[in-house]
């Protein structure tokens, strides 16, 4: 049942207050952990029909038609769920140690699923107010869970992010209802086959501009970016990795590309502005990062950048850009997931995130110093680890529709890359020993368990990238570059 | 056994193997030692019975189709197969070597690990016929060099090592840019099908960034002096058996078996690689760090190999193989030797030392054979080599690179034998005592083998041979 | 028409009275009142029970949520606002409200008008069956609201255990 | 005969070498025993080689022409055999003089293996085979440099390989230019006109052969030897092999692979540097203090001689450059010899040291005074011989110059020659050295052998000019002309025997006067010369090694290596290290600082950033 | 009918301009909050005027209330976010909110 990705993680939060009264740890950690096993379960099972058919249209109707819900799932779509359920079943794993130091499980876990829940929810509605809806749910839900910690720099951080989203979402809102003005609807589908023998550019382009806007803001885009460096290091551990490695994408890329693909259809100034847009974010967010103290701060920055690198992947037009973008998209989900969750280790381990302070602890503990190691290195794109292919497909894609600039431009931005990673994995792992860490011993078992199960996925879709290409990336691919058949086509 | 499944045994039992090390060391530092040797012992062993194939000439291909036509593609012809005997050869013998060396060290799972896997991806690198899992496997060797040199932690170590890595990766990334401008424009990564295809300068340039940059050519060479914070080992490894050879293995890869170079190109490599190989001895006379003069030193003759390769002709060529296999034998030797040198005396400034020979008598004469050798003196190997190449670039009507490559030859001397004056001669500032057999035992051997090399050369002359005619192909 | 105008212009009038007003309660209070024009013209444009929700919710409940807050942060909460802000605003205003009206006058014609029929069915129906989705969504929202606000003003349980 | 035979000069030497080598140093007599017995064997393989003549051994070794391909004719055979005559005798008088030689074990090992290389040498049919054994002699040299055991040893030794290395390598240059000229690098298919690149090629394969053979500038590293290295070593390698094949491979270079024609350029370069040689050094030689040195210069000065005579390119000439080789092989071994005896016995070889030791070493000076006279060229030893048919080949190239500087050589030679016999052995017996007496028949009998062979080769000259050297020169000839080398060589009554006598003469005279003038000291004979006005300050720029291209050729080599580095290698360090470091710290401070954590101004790029997109879009869309 | 629509839309436009106008400069945090519900009330108003204009006025209406209800929820945590942030600084001025910058 498709609907249980969205219905399950509602239901499941709407109760975790209450049980939280009852048991404050066990049944919070279990119920939210075997609920997105569930989905994760769910969505691999969804690979095969969905495979075959193309897209998997559902609907709801209940008590007479008064109970309409309509779901639609194509590659493009499963993908994404599935990213979602693996990352954040990987995430609240790594919660289960991890929340000690916030307590409030129940709450913390509810405010997870109801995020996952309209990540789940956007992915799903074939619906552009839907859309803008279920972004606000998960966008909602993210404002507090960055400010989870409560204290003022997290404060600061969640009301930063808040003030500037919310101004996204009403120029969002505000392009969604000018498009319905145009079309008189609001599906994708409609809104798709209104759109088609519309002749209104002008103003179609501004509400992109809007969209772009928008999303670019959710995505992180340079110069939308601002929010991101300050929100996602001072959210607990597994929140960065839950907002770095899903939201931005989910809320960002997921919802701009469909609706720029399957919605409004690509056209070249679209994928012009687009990608120059990716390739201002990789460069300037790298360099940003080049500069950062406090490993997540570096990894916000670098989320950016990468979230440059799927965009410009995405904008090409070509399906093999798409294929690349999509791929990136999921192996950075997975990558910096992992450092985020690694993130949080290290602070656990340490008490600080600042690179200054630490040192050496490669040494006292191997498996997290291996584990950021393999996750940084899959996103600078090192080969054989999962970034390296992603990158190459873009780079492929970008010299096959002759843009070389920016093939260079991706090429010399991955040294960057690579060079403040470098800046990590050296003042944090592999310098000389600081004394203050002497005493230190590795993360508790949960948490390097799902550091480890992440590295894990890093490598060995590396190593696997064919199969996995095929099963996951490439129907997504094909479902993006059909355009708006894609969308006509779920009617049929 | 099947050549292709002995093939991939090659690469896929050091890769593989070198994950289990960490945790055979969990349970037995002896355990890990005699793991490492094993796998290392056997990927040196496996390439041997690969000689009966390379003798055959010809070529194997096996290829394994993945998605987007990033298939994974295997050449098993004569110069894979020597390529791989050499490398895995040397490797081995400073696996050995490292149980002496290394014994005392933290962090050795991590060591063994990144030296047996670095072998593997060697292993790969040489039979990989597809540009990109060339890429690959190119990358791995970085990350593990990147481990290795890093291995002292020190502040300014690690940060050496990021310099190397960097760079390396730099100039991979480029590198990768120009293969997939040539997968622009013809569609294919794999190189047995591009055999002849005439290719744009511009990929012939991004192409050579990463070549110069891996195998420490001027003006991308910088990295390699510094990589000598490395331990010994892993700089032997590095600078003379097995990294640096990687770029000139790909020269003759890519542009001799695969592609046309344009001949404009193909000039500007020959003059790359004299002034490279000047420039490098000119640091090597000024350095006073013995490894940093090794390294400079090396630079330098891959400034040979590189000219053997672009000159182009079958003699050349084969000097360049050669030179290859003499080159790795000899500046193994030096650097372990000089790695025995430190770990007795804990100095590295040669003007510090001195009259070792007393004290050390094995290593100094091991020293003496291989300078010898990579200044190219007969009866040992690295005479021919260099012979062979400075022929064929005259043959080629290079006549002032020719003299340039001498003039360096001749600086080659002078600065070697000022090393070893330093050292070993002289007034006796810091005794110290050779060390463990396994370390002796290993440059003896090497020492050894530049010998045996320069008097029955034609053996791997006749590999050398078969590789060179098989590459050139379109000669014939 | 003229009254949409007239209503319009004091949205917009009373909308920068809460903005430019010193103090926060009085412009909470103009929220309120552009809130009650905003009612008002979703009535006239025939969407009456938007028009009461803007009224009840937007009006009422919002005002009495900043009045809340107002409240409670009154403690030494002044924050002195740039004189210059204030001064400047109706300049920015007259300009923007030029270029908005130019813009706004050049897209009249680009766009085509749109060939729909009315609407058919109630209110609730429209909501209700084509709009399940955002029934849920709301759910959802709404429930995101509270736990953030669970979340927000929930009690440190360190702070006992410390 | 099988071919195969002609290795055994090759593989016996050096398996003996090893097996030297690995016997343990204290079991002295057997390895003298073995090592005296395998120089016989080597000799008497030089003779029955030397009968079979014409032979050859051609197999596959590293393919692209590449062979491994031996041929022994005439030529090479005389060589062979000259070759393992001396290696005979050197043995033998090693085995007293070295015999307590703390590394003897590396000593045996080292002169085998250069036996055996310069047999392959010798023997070898292909350049890169020749170039293969010619240049691993410069190891053994460097190493039994070494094992003179002084400080500075070791630095003479680098100084001779690398000078080595200099000559070799430019061999190498000169046989590729040949390879890519002819397309072949076997040696007895190659002959050219030296023209063009092929000129080059024939100064680049001079420079090889003439540096192996020591001659200006070659040479430097040899007077270093002389105080640094055994003194047998100086008898074995520059006195007699290094001559032998530096000048063989001359002769070879000249006569076969390279057409030199009477006056041609190349010929004259040939003469030029051959008379320079003989002047320069034979003056270097005049002053030195130390019998060692003195004879070193003069094994320099020597080989001026031959390479006068074969640029002469003029068979007479030729023949006697040969010849002069051969014969100085035989005196300079005999002289270093004698020397050898008089450091053994006495310790020193410091001409102020000794003195009168005619009475108690009477073998040893009767072999010093006849080899003396034969380097000298006095009648009727062998020496005169070869050098009245160098002068006559001089003259004949019609530039007289040539022969007077040789005359001028020969002068001070002698002039040298009676400061050294004086001062060692006759005159009043010096105080400073203990009573001695005469060495072991082992070191005795080499010298007098040698001291025979130097009067029978001058007054039976027939003999080795007809066996040895006629036949090499033969092709040579015009067609038709006869050569018979033998016929004058004695006539004492020729214009040009009469000069060289009376150079004999003014060179006694110098002698009596600077006798005279140092207060009756003959170590003071030369000084009126040495202080000569101009000649003063050459003299101390030669001893402050300002001529030595060596210590120059370091000093340039360490200048340039130290301006490379610096300019070049250096600053692309730089660019690494500091510039693209900067750059990069540039904007990432920049970029920073416009994140200064105010909402306001965040929100504002966003604005901004949306109106560009706007405006982007719709200029796109237009 | 479209005449229409821009005229509410040339008014919405005015409200956002005030609302970000407002977001830009001002300093104090509920301030700044109540920008943001004039912004939202710009929204508003063109979803209703789009409904109204095209035809398709219940489904605005639905929109609407939805997005009221969105509104109220984002208020609730803003509002609490300010509380808090208040309780923290004592202070409601947004440049006090810079310690996360570089």
């Amino acid at each position: 049942m498709v609907f249980s990705f969205i219905f399950i993680p509602l239901l499941i939060a709407a109760c975790l207050p209450l049980i939280g009264k009852v048991s404050k740890k066990i049944i919070p950690d279990v119920l939210t952990n075997t609920t997105l096993a569930f989905l994760l379960l769910n969505s691999i099972l969804l690979v095969k029909p969905v495979f075959s058919r193309g897209s998997l249209l559902q609907n709801i109707n209940w008590f007479g038609e008064l109970v309409n819900l309509q779901i639609a799932l194509d590659g493009f779509s499963l993908l994404m769920l599935f990213t979602i359920s693996l990352v954040s079943l990987c995430i609240t794993l790594f919660s289960i140690d991890y929340l000690k130091h916030y307590g409030h499980q129940a709450n913390f876990y509810a405010l997870l699923l109801v995020m996952v829940a309209g990540m789940n929810g956007l992915v799903l509605v074939p619906d552009l107010f839907s859309v803008y809806l279920f972004l606000e749910v998960a966008a909602v839900a993210s404002y507090a869970l960055v400010a989870f910690g409560l204290g003022p720099e997290e404060l600061e951080a969640s009301f930063k992010y808040l003030m500037l989203s919310v101004v996204a979402s009403a120029f969002i809102l505000l392009s969604i209802t000018v498009i319905f003005g145009l079309t008189g609807s609001l599906s994708f589908q409609a809104v798709a086959r209104g759109l088609q023998d519309l002749n209104a550019s002008l103003v179609l382009g501004v509400c992109l501009a809007f969209f772009i806007m928008g999303f670019g803001l959710k995505a992180a885009l340079v110069p939308f970016h601002a929010w991101l460096p300050d929100a996602h290091p001072s959210a607990p551990a597994p929140i960065s990795a839950m907002l770095s490695g899903l939201l931005i994408k989910v809320s960002g890329i997921y919802a701009l590309f469909r609706i720029v693909y399957s919605v409004v259809g690509m056209t070249p100034a679209l994928s012009k502005v687009l990608m120059a847009m990716g390739a201002i974010s990789i460069v300037v967010a790298a360099l940003l990062a080049l500069g950062q103290n406090d490993v997540k701060r570096m990894l916000a920055y670098s989320s950016i950048s990468q979230v440059g690198y799927i965009i410009l992947g995405l904008a090409i037009g070509t399906p093999l850009g798409i294929a690349g973008g999509l791929f990136h998209l999921f192996n950075h989900a997975v990558a910096k997931g992992l450092l985020f969750l690694n993130s949080g280790s290290i602070q656990h381990i340490t008490g600080t995130r600042n690179l200054n302070e630490l040192g050496g602890l490669g040494k006292k503990v191997p498996v997290t110093a291996g584990t950021n190691l393999i996750g940084a290195l899959s996103i600078a794109g090192v080969p054989p680890l999962a970034g390296f292919w992603s990158k190459l497909i873009i780079i492929i894609a970008l010299i096959q529709a002759d843009h070389f600039g920016y093939a260079l431009v991706a090429i010399l931005a991955s040294i960057l890359t690579l060079w403040y990673y470098l800046l990590i994995q050296r003042k944090a792992f592999f310098g000389p020993l600081n004394d203050r860490w002497l005493k230190i011993k590795e993360a508790p078992f949960w948490m390097t368990a799902a550091n480890v199960i992440l590295a894990l996925l890093c490598l060995l879709v590396g190593i696997f990238f064919s199969p996995v290409f095929k099963t996951w990336i490439a129907p997504a691919a094909d479902a993006l570059a059909r355009g708006v058949q894609q969308v006509l086509m779920w009617g049929i | 056994m099947k050549v292709e499944t002995i093939t991939q045994l090659i690469i896929f039992i050091p890769l593989l193997g070198s994950l289990l090390v960490p945790l055979a060391g969990a349970i037995s530092p002896k355990l890990r030692s005699f793991w490492s040797v094993l796998i290392g012992g056997i990927t040196a062993f496996l390439p041997l019975t690969l000689i009966t194939q390379a003798l055959k000439g010809g070529e194997i291909l096996w290829s394994k189709r993945l998605a987007l036509g990033l298939d994974f593609v295997l050449i098993i012809d004569p110069l894979s197969i020597f390529m791989s005997i050499v490398s895995s050869f040397i490797g081995f013998l400073i696996i050995v070597y490292s149980l002496g060396y290394i014994h005392h060290e933290e962090h050795q799972n991590e060591y063994y690990l990144m030296v047996v896997m670095f072998i593997g991806s060697m292993m790969g690198l040489v039979f990989s016929g597809s540009l990109v899992f060339i890429y690959l496997f190119w990358e791995i060797i970085a990350i593990a060099c990147w481990r290795l040199i890093g291995f002292y932690r020190q502040k300014d170590y690690v940060l050496k090592a990021d310099k190397a890595f960097l760079m390396t990766f730099g100039g991979a990334v480029v590198m990768l840019l120009g293969f997939i401008l040539i997968y622009a424009q013809t569609g294919t990564f794999d190189l047995t099908a591009m055999r002849g295809v005439a290719i744009p300068g511009s990929a012939v340039l991004l192409i050579l960034f990463g070549l110069f940059s891996k195998s420490a050519t001027v003006p991308l060479h910088t990295w390699l002096p510094d990589a000598g914070v490395a331990p010994t080992t892993v700089t032997a490894l590095l600078h003379a058996a097995v990294l640096v050879k990687i770029g000139v293995y790909a020269y003759a890869r890519l542009f001799l078996y695969t592609f046309k170079i344009p001949a404009a190109w193909q000039q500007a490599v020959i003059i790359m690689a004299v002034i490279s190989s000047l420039i490098a001895a000119a640091g090597a006379v000024v350095e006073n760090d013995i490894k940093r003069i090794l390294a400079y030193s090396t630079i330098s003759q891959i400034g040979y190999i590189f000219l053997g390769l672009s000159v182009a002709n079958p003699t050349a060529v084969s000097g360049s193989l050669l030179y290859i296999l003499m080159h790795g034998l000899a500046k193994a030797g030096l650097f372990l030797c000089a790695g025995i040198v430190i770990h007795s005396t804990n100095k590295r400034d040669i003007r510090e030392m001195g009259g070792l020979i007393r004290t050390m008598p094995m290593t100094a004469i091991s020293f003496l054979i291989c300078a010898f050798s990579v200044i190219g003196l007969p009866p040992l190997g690295g005479f021919f080599s260099k012979l062979l190449v400075i022929m064929g670039a005259i043959k080629a009507n290079q006549i002032w690179v020719a003299a340039l490559a001498l003039f360096t030859a001749i600086l080659t001397m002078y600065y070697l034998m000022r090393v070893f004056s330093l050292v070993f001669l002289g007034e006796l500032k810091v005794s110290a005592p050779e060390k463990t057999p396994s370390m002796v035992g290993v440059v003896t051997v090497l020492a050894l083998f530049s010998v045996l090399a320069g008097f029955f050369v034609s053996y791997p002359m006749k590999l050398v041979q078969l590789a060179t005619t098989h590459i050139t192909w379109w000669l014939r | 028409m003229i009254i949409q105008i007239i209503l319009l212009s004091g949205l917009v009038l009373f909308s920068i009275l809460a903005i430019l007003l010193k103090d926060l309660l009085k412009s909470a209070l103009s929220l309120a009142v552009a809130s009650l024009f905003l009612g008002i013209i979703f009535f006239r444009l025939g969407a009456p029970y938007a028009g009461v929700f803007e009224i009840s919710v937007v009006a009422g409940l919002i005002t009495v949520l900043f009045a809340l807050t107002v409240a409670l942060t009154r403690k030494d909460s002044e924050v002195q606002e740039a004189r210059l802000t204030r001064l400047v605003f109706p300049l920015f205003f007259v300009i923007f409200l030029i270029i908005d009206g130019l813009v706004m006058k050049s897209l009249l014609q680009q766009v085509p008008a749109l060939p729909t029929g009315p609407e058919t069915g109630s209110f609730g129906e429209v909501l209700w069956k084509a709009r399940t989705f955002d029934l849920v969504a709301q759910l959802g929202v709404i429930l995101a609201g509270v736990l953030a606000v669970l979340a927000l003003f929930r009690k440190k349980e360190e702070d006992k255990d410390e | 005969m099988m071919a195969t035979t002609l290795l055994w000069p090759i593989i016996f030497p050096a398996v003996m070498a090893i097996i030297l080598f690995l016997i343990p140093a204290r079991i002295k007599l057997v390895r003298e025993v073995l090592a005296v017995l395998s120089s016989v064997v080597m000799l008497y393989l030089g003779f029955s080689l030397f009968l079979l003549k014409n032979l050859s051994l051609k197999t596959n070794w590293l393919g692209m022409g590449i062979n491994f391909d031996f041929r022994l004719y005439q030529f090479s055979a005389f060589i062979l055999l000259a070759l393992s005559g001396f290696l005979f005798l050197i043995v033998l008088y090693s085995t007293i003089k070295m015999k307590d030689h703390p590394r003897i074990r590396e000593y045996y090992a080292y002169v085998f293996l250069a036996a055996a290389f310069s047999n392959g040498a010798v023997l070898a049919n292909n350049f890169v085979l020749l170039v293969f054994f010619w240049e691993a002699i410069l190891i053994t040299t460097y190493a039994l440099i070494t094992l003179g055991l002084k400080p500075t040893s070791h630095r003479t030794a680098v100084k001779s390989l690398i000078i080595g290395g200099l000559c070799d390598f430019s061999m190498i240059m000169g046989i590729g230019l040949i390879w890519a000229s002819t397309g072949t690098l076997t040696m007895d298919q190659v002959h050219l006109e030296p023209y063009g690149l092929a000129a080059a090629a024939f100064i680049l394969m001079m420079i090889g052969a003439i540096g192996k053979a020591g001659a200006m500038p070659f040479h430097t590293w040899i007077p270093d030897a002389a105080l640094d290295a055994p003194v047998t070593f100086m008898a074995f390698m520059p006195a007699s092999f290094e001559k032998l094949l530096g000048i063989y491979l001359l002769a070879r270079i000249s006569l076969d692979f390279f057409e030199l024609k009477v006056g041609s350029p190349m010929a004259m370069v040939l003469l030029i540097i051959g008379a320079a040689t003989i002047v320069l050094a034979v003056f270097m030689a005049l002053i030195q203090k130390d019998l060692k040195k003195l004879l070193s210069f003069h094994a320099i000065s020597q080989v001026g001689y031959m390479i006068l005579g074969i640029g002469t390119a003029i068979p007479i000439g030729i023949a006697g450059g040969i010849f002069h080789m051969i014969n100085h092989a035989m005196y300079k071994t005999g002289l270093f010899l004698s020397a050898g005896s008089v450091e053994h016995r006495t310790g020193t070889t410091e001409l102020k040291k000794l003195g009168g030791l005619a009475r108690e070493m009477p073998w040893t000076a009767f072999g010093f005074s006849v080899c003396a006279l034969a380097i000298s060229g006095v009648w009727p030893l062998n020496g005169f011989v070869s050098k009245e048919m160098v002068f006559h080949g001089a003259l004949e190239t019609g530039y007289p110059i040539f022969a007077i500087a040789a005359w001028v050589g020969a002068i001070f030679t002698f002039a040298s020659f009676l400061k050294a016999g004086h001062s060692v052995f006759f005159g009043p017996r010096s105080t400073e050295v203990p009573k001695t007496r005469e060495s072991q028949w082992s070191i005795v009998l080499p010298i007098l052998i040698l001291a025979i062979l130097c009067i029978t080769f001058g007054v039976y000259n027939k003999l080795p000019l007809e066996n040895f050297i006629q036949p090499v020169v033969a092709g040579h000839a015009e067609p038709g002309q006869h050569i018979d080398l033998a016929a004058g060589a004695l006539n004492l009554f020729t214009p040009i025997a009469g000069v060289s006598m009376l150079c004999l003469l003014i060179a006694l005279g110098l002698h009596f006067y600077g006798w005279k003038q140092g207060g009756k000291k003959a170590y003071l004979a030369s000084e009126p010369i040495h202080r000569l006005p101009v000649l003063h300050q050459l003299y101390d720029l030669s001893e402050a090694r300002f001529f030595d291209i060596y210590e120059q050729g370091v000093k340039f080599l360490a200048w340039l290596s130290r301006m490379l580095f610096k300019f070049i290698d250096r600053p692309i360090d730089f660019i690494y290290e500091k510039v693209v470091v900067s750059i990069g710290r540039f904007f990432t401070v920049l970029f920073q600082k416009a994140h200064n954590g105010q909402y306001g101004n965040y929100l504002a790029w966003t604005i901004g950033g949306l109106i560009v997109v706007v405006w982007v879009i719709l200029k796109l869309l237009q | 009918m479209s005449n229409l629509w821009f005229l509410y839309l040339f008014f919405s436009a005015l409200l956002i301009f005030t609302g970000i106008y407002c977001l830009l400069t001002m300093r104090n945090l509920i301030k700044l909050f109540i920008a943001v519900e004039v912004i939202s009330k710009g929204v508003s108003l063109v979803i209703i005027a789009t409904g109204a204009v095209k035809n398709s006025i219940l489904l605005a209406q639905s929109l609407a209330i939805t997005y009221i209800v969105v509104e109220v929820s984002l208020v609730a945590t803003a509002l609490a976010l300010i509380i808090n942030i208040y309780k923290k600084n004592k202070s409601l001025d947004v440049r006090s909110l810079s310690k996360l910058k570089g």
